[in-house]
């Protein structure tokens, strides 16, 4: 995708602002809508439902609501960075937490469900990576295609059925129901993998390497760099990603469904975007991709607890979500 | 639909006002009852909203406090909790899907907080303190008893009858089909093609128009939902096809003129109202209250209560398009 | 006429009060280093750019030229430096993109077509077909469209940002042809390029640049002593000459770095055979076209051929630019922007892409040491020069000389056995030319192998040890440097090339440039 | 997006063919892997079902069902090639049709029902215009936050209920029942625009802009284009599709709501880039989107009349997908 921006007028270009959290001052400054934005939304909470939004047990929700789709967020921040998309997701983790809810491979207890559903989805990541590093299709399509049959294949490995956690694997329930220090677990493995996101893009060859791919992939592969190992690992990658969160989304709602996971492609490509990621490639930033995310829960829960219609709710998602925009962009403007 | 005369909207307003002599109904102390139900994309869901909401303002004593409606059951999770932590008294769930909302309508039981169980069912029954829904077995079996004995009228023996379901991974889709079978069964028929849609009309246009070309003649057709209903007959119409005749789901007040106008191929339904919704206001009221059903013998309200599947025909649709919602 | 320009990028002043007079009918050269603020100018004169002060004149009075639409109103047509071409629209729609012929918004594309085939003639260059997609073009081709481009809009000025930087010496022949037929018409041409001789041959005054400031203006082109030219643009003495080289044969009997074996790639190159001993230049000289970057890219293993090449007695697997990083080879391709560049990165990233792998502590995690990284990109910026000194910038900001300086940078940061350099002068200014002749030299002394491609034979034959004369894919000749002249590989490269003409162009003088070595 | 092709090691490069039916012989090549797809899917069809494939209505139902997202995909290409996205094209659809169905539209009559909605449609595609030319809005975003809001306004004005054509307006209906030579006049509808379409994006100044604003916007900037103004005529040349498409609609269901056209923005899209449209801009033609669309459009129809349960639908449709792609590629390889 072609901004507009870059063909737009000279005067001051705000590309300035480097890739990744590389540069210090400047990382901070290009999320300073975002924050502007989320603080705002809370704003709004505090005076709408003053009893409330800023309790301790609304912001847990916040954050477990958060999870599912943030470990994602983190996979897609790397894929779309590194140039690339990925439209999977959801079916991906539908057919993750199916596969680890079969009878028989919950026969064999929790950890061999963990990694079940771990394994499905990085399986079907290297695949989506093969398809697109190897055979040379457009990520949109070799996606869309894997989104289509993944979510065929969950339906028909569950017979159109959601499956229920048995009793005896209930550890895995525990992820969301335990709490330590007042967050359950599951929140502690979202701020896990994105720790480790954020590791990975920011400090390691790998990361770097991301961004050159998604920037420049002909420059990348006349440095030395081996393009189609490295897009490959990003999908596989984002597989991985989509198998944990289908761990959460199990422990969260006890089952394994084929339609879990719904549109979460859709939500996970627009936090990442609103984050600051280009569509087209070669920046990006996970911490810009999780407040992305977050601003879109918090509007959520702004309007749960004031318990908007879905039409009224739908109008004003809209129109905060190009506040949010707008605010962000002007921001930046005044701080070059 | 909304752009129908007046008269028949407001007739369709559900349970008709509270008559004032009942005890029931008489103001008792407040209660806050949380609702929550999926996103009012087609019209039954928009009815069950619609009538939840009016069956509540109907009591001063009730404060009714909805959430954001949403298809996506992880939200749906989050709403119930912000829910509870509102410290609710009773709950009103429609739920995506019982099993996936099971551990939350658990833990509000568990924090003392009574749930009301609405269509989809929770499948563990420490989950919710009453259930009321529609007979979705009893749907199927009704449509099934209504097209086999007509066409065995007819002596159309090897007759082509075509299902098309709803969204077809909620279990209640399965539950229609399965009566449905059952009842085909008894009449030594079955189910020539299946083919799901979404309850929107644009999928039901869209599946029944393939449909159409594939089965050159068909004998007919149940449909579950009338809501893709009013896509189906479009795409008959289109398709130009009247030799088989149609019976739709749910019981919508258009489906319901269209059977009593007896002008096109739809000429029956099964019923599955909507007004469940107000039923279920009206028990989770009963139920913070601690009040019994005036009608019945028992001190409380009843754990279960499945609503009769009706066959609608062009004999009695007329009684019964008040009770029809508006797609 | 230019008045006082003052043009100001966040953290640059790129110019500080520049003036520039132009008359009809005149060819005014641009002169000044890399970054010296002669891309800027020309973009404010072209509309690209608004001035942050000063004025612009035409005919006596004030001009606003801002947007592109309003430079072109005032009949300025524009040659950029960066190829700004839509890849993919046909020749005919690059060059009339913007004033189409069109009716009621119809394209009338046989005229369009027809006018477009006229253009390319005048240009000497009647073989590109008017309906072939631009991407599909060599870049030379590219600049070719380009040119016609300007001179779709008959314009009354034409300015041409370094246009003869992807020619080679016939093609620019052909395009002082087409100047001269311009200025014989009273059209001015504003021409900017580091390669003095073309000033000498083409140029009637010359406007030198500095810093952003203006340090000459109206120099007579043709004899103004090119010491005091580069002395007003360095602000010093360089002389424009190429390190001495070790002796005749000095190379025998060292060991091979590279050896290439009947390398095939049908269609577009042959048989090609040959090896470079450690510590030698070799030089591949040839037309435009001719297949010297695609054997380059065969050699590093980025376009998969039929041969053998084999580096420090290992052989190379086709298809993997990869092995070929990992065992010893660098490559500075052709097309900077496209090729090697990530624009929107810092200078810093873009020195440190290719050796990254030097930075990780544990190595087979990945982890990187970014304070060595970021103290190894910042030696190398300084010993190449490169300015703003600052190796935080995005790269994207740099002018096109410094940018690649970055790009010859990321293969010094560690220890090459064989250097491929796809003209890697192009743009550069004479004083970083000088540094960089040195540079490449002595990495050849310190016992690294170089194979260097340049459109100018000047430079392949003042720097390279050995020469081979590529003509349509194969190697016609091969001769150390100092049996060849630039007549004779003009001859040897140009033979059968028969269909062009353009040596009815006199050859320019071999201004002393290539052969006064130190 | 970049794909990983443009980074792949070289061999003959296949950026030859050109963009639209603009060269003759190489504007048929890049779509003989359509054109090859579509025909195995029609053997498949004859094979396993003679009676009905073949059948004259069985290919006036697919035409007739491609039509309305068919309209789409016009406006969608030129925006895809302008270097943009719209994601709101099926929400614009929904509101146009249920904006043209209120009581008060359709008391003017079906003229006044039609122009409503072309209105509504071109009138949402300016706004999505204004946020991203001179919002600098990136168009994911712009797009996807006038699709919620859309949907909630449809929702809204229609009291989430489903809008009926009323007899008097029957006109519109018949657009779908009467045919002319054996089709409905709904075909014909389509036919019109994208042979419109074919011709602005190849015959004129206007088409052949798109390309180098979504090419290379800056060149565009630099060769005197007004890029801003040009992406604001994008957007609303795809609203326009999106009313014109919600006419179709009204004519095919007979009503107007807010539930049509859901997913449209992703078949739509998929339509556009398996036809050969760059996501990144600057190359597209209509006919390969079409191919892409009808390819869409007869898999499903392959499928109902083969009686296929959703879940190997899916699959069978992902596998397929993956398939016709392969096989373009391939096509295209022996060719050059
Ligand atoms: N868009 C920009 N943003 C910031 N700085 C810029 C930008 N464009 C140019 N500069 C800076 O302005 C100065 C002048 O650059 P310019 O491109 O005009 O140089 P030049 O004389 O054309 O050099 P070369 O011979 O290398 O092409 C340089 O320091 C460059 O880094
Ligand atoms: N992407 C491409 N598509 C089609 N033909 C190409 C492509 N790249 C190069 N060619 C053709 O291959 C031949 C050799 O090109 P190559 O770039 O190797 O020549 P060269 O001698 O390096 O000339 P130059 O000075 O232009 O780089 C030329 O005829 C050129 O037009
Ligand atoms: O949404 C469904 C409705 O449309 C159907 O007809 O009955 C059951 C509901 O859950
Ligand atoms: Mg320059
Ligand atoms: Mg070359």
């Amino acid at each position: 995708m072609t901004e507009v921006d870059q063909a737009a007028p000279a005067g001051p270009r705000l590309k300035a602002a480097g890739p990744g959290g590389r540069f210090g001052r400047l990382g901070e400054v290009r999320h300073l809508g975002l924050v502007a934005a989320l603080i705002l939304l809370a704003i709004v909470g505090l005076v709408t439902r003053p009893e409330n939004f800023a309790t301790s047990s609304n912001l847990v929700s916040i954050l477990a609501l958060a999870s599912t789709i943030g470990v994602i967020t983190v996979g897609m921040t790397f894929v779309i960075t590194g140039g690339g998309i990925d439209l999977s997701v959801g079916a991906l983790m539908a057919l993750a937490s199916v596969w680890a809810t079969t009878l028989a491979t919950q026969s064999y207890g929790p950890v061999v469900m963990i990694v079940c559903a771990v394994l499905v989805g990085t399986g079907a990541g290297l695949l989506n990576g093969i398809l697109i590093a190897y055979g040379r299709m457009v990520p949109f399509i070799a996606t869309l295609a894997m989104m289509v049959a993944g979510r065929g294949l969950a339906q028909r490995m569950s017979n159109q059925r959601t499956q229920l956690v048995q009793q005896d694997n209930s550890m895995i329930v525990s992820l969301s129901t335990t709490r330590v220090l007042g967050l359950p677990l599951l929140v502690y493995v979202f701020a896990l993998v994105v720790l480790f996101g954020w590791l990975v893009l920011n400090r390691t060859t790998f990361g770097r390497r991301t961004y050159a791919v998604g920037g420049n992939p002909e420059a990348a592969r006349l440095a030395g760099i081996d393009v189609r190992k490295h897009t490959l690992l990003l999908y596989a990658l984002s597989g991985l990603c989509c198998g944990i969160a289908a761990v959460l989304i199990m422990a969260r709602t006890t089952t394994g469904s084929s339609t879990h996971g719904d549109l979460y492609e859709l939500d996970a490509i627009a936090a990442v975007i609103i984050g600051g990621t280009l569509l087209s490639g070669g920046r990006g930033t996970i911490i810009g991709s999780i407040l992305g995310l977050l601003i879109f829960t918090v509007i959520t829960n702004l309007f749960i607890l004031n318990g908007l219609n879905t039409a009224d709710q739908l109008i004003a998602k809209g129109a905060i979500i190009v506040a949010a925009v707008l605010l962000q962009r002007r921001s930046l403007k005044t701080q070059t | 639909t909304s752009n129908e005369p007046v008269a028949t909207q407001q007739a369709s307003a559900p349970a008709a006002a509270p008559a004032a002599e009942d005890g029931n109904d008489a103001p008792g102390e407040k209660v806050v009852i949380g609702f929550s139900a999926p996103a009012a994309d087609h019209g039954w869901i928009a009815a069950i909203s619609k009538n939840a909401a009016e069956a509540a303002k109907q009591y001063t004593d009730i404060e009714f406090k909805p959430v954001e409606p949403t298809n996506d059951i992880n939200q749906q999770i989050s709403a119930v909790e912000s829910l509870i932590q509102a410290k609710v008294n009773v709950l009103v769930i429609l739920p995506n899907d019982g099993q996936q909302l099971n551990q939350v309508a658990r833990q509000a039981m568990d924090a003392g907080i009574p749930v009301v169980n609405v269509d989809r069912v929770f499948p563990d029954k420490l989950s919710y303190r009453a259930w009321i829904g529609g007979d979705n077995y009893g749907m199927g079996v009704a449509a099934g008893h209504h097209i086999g004995k007509t066409l065995k009228d007819k002596g159309v023996s090897n007759p082509v009858i075509l299902e098309i379901q709803g969204i077809a991974t909620l279990p209640l889709t399965q539950d229609r089909s399965k009566g449905f079978a059952d009842a085909l069964k008894t009449y030594g028929f079955k189910v020539t093609a299946q083919q799901d849609a979404k309850f929107t009309v644009e999928s039901g246009t869209q599946v029944a128009a393939n449909l159409l070309q594939a089965h050159k003649k068909i004998d007919a057709i149940w449909n579950h939902d009338d809501d893709q209903g009013i896509g189906v007959l479009a795409a008959i119409k289109e398709a130009g096809r009247n030799e088989f005749f149609m019976v739709g789901g749910a019981g919508s007040a258009n489906a319901m003129r269209d059977i009593q106008a007896d002008s096109g191929v739809l000429k029956a339904t099964v019923t599955y109202p909507p007004t469940m919704a107000a039923s279920a206001i009206k028990i989770a009221r009963l139920i913070a209250q601690g009040k019994g059903m005036s009608d019945l013998l028992e001190q409380q309200v009843p754990q279960s209560i499945t609503l009769a599947s009706e066959t609608i025909t062009k004999d009695n649709a007329a009684q019964y398009l008040p009770l029809g919602f508006e797609s | 006429m230019m008045r006082g320009i003052v043009k100001q990028f966040p953290g640059v002043r790129a110019l500080d009060g520049v003036n520039l007079e132009v008359r009809a009918g005149e060819v005014h050269c641009l002169l000044g280093q890399n970054g010296a603020g002669k891309s800027t100018l020309i973009k404010i004169l072209s509309g690209a750019h608004e001035p942050d002060e000063g004025e612009v004149l035409l005919d006596g009075s004030p001009v606003r030229l801002a947007p592109p639409t309003a430079a072109m109103g005032h009949g300025i047509a524009t040659i950029y430096q960066e190829l700004d071409l839509v890849d993919g629209l046909s020749v005919t729609e690059n060059i009339f993109l913007g004033h189409e012929m069109a009716t009621f918004g119809f394209s009338r594309r046989a005229e369009a077509d027809r006018a477009t085939a006229e253009l390319l003639a005048r240009l000497g260059h009647g073989e590109i077909r008017p309906r072939t997609e631009v991407g599909s073009l060599s870049p030379a081709h590219k600049q070719i469209v380009s040119m016609a481009r300007a001179l779709s809009h008959s314009a009354r000025v034409i300015i041409m940002d370094e246009p003869s930087a992807a020619l080679d010496h016939d093609e620019v022949g052909n395009l002082f042809r087409v100047i001269r037929d311009l200025t014989s018409q009273g059209v001015a041409v504003i021409y900017i390029s580091h390669r003095l001789e073309e000033i000498r041959e083409i140029g009637d005054r010359v406007t030198v640049l500095k810093d952003g400031r203006t340090v000459a203006v109206g120099l007579a082109a043709k004899d103004t002593p090119t010491s005091k030219i580069v002395a007003l643009m360095t602000g010093r003495n360089v002389e424009y000459v190429f390190p001495p080289r070790p002796g005749r044969g000095a190379h025998e009997g060292r060991p091979e770095v590279l050896r290439v074996e009947n390398l095939t790639l049908p269609g577009r190159f042959a048989d090609v055979s040959f090896s470079i001993r450690t510590g030698e230049i070799v030089g591949l000289a040839g037309l435009v076209g001719s297949g010297r970057s695609e054997i380059i890219e065969a050699i590093y293993g980025a376009r998969r051929a039929g041969g053998r090449v084999v580096l420090d007695g290992r052989t190379v697997r086709p298809g993997s630019t990869t092995r070929a990083v990992r065992m010893g080879m660098g490559l500075a391709p052709e097309e900077r922007k496209a090729q090697a560049l990530l624009l929107d990165h810092p200078v810093a990233q873009n020195i440190t892409l290719a050796s990254l792998s030097r930075y990780t502590r544990p190595r087979w995690l990945g982890w990187l040491d970014r304070r060595t990284e970021f103290a190894e990109a910042e030696r190398l910026s300084q010993l190449l020069d490169i300015r703003p000194p600052d190796p935080r910038r995005p790269i994207r900001t740099l002018s096109g000389g410094n940018q690649q300086k970055a790009v010859l940078g990321r293969w010094l940061a560690e220890d090459r056995k064989l250097l491929l350099l796809d003209e890697p002068t192009r743009g550069v200014d004479v004083g970083a030319r000088a540094e960089l002749y040195a540079l490449v030299r002595k990495l050849a002394d310190d016992g690294i192998g170089v194979l260097l491609v340049s459109s100018e034979v000047p430079e392949v034959l003042g720097l390279a040890d050995r020469v081979l004369v590529i003509r349509e894919g194969r190697i016609v000749h091969e001769a150390p440097a100092e049996d060849l002249d630039e007549h004779r590989v003009l001859d040897l490269v140009m033979v059968s090339a028969g269909q062009r003409p353009g040596s009815d162009v006199a050859h320019p003088p071999t201004e002393g440039a290539s052969h006064d070595r130190g």
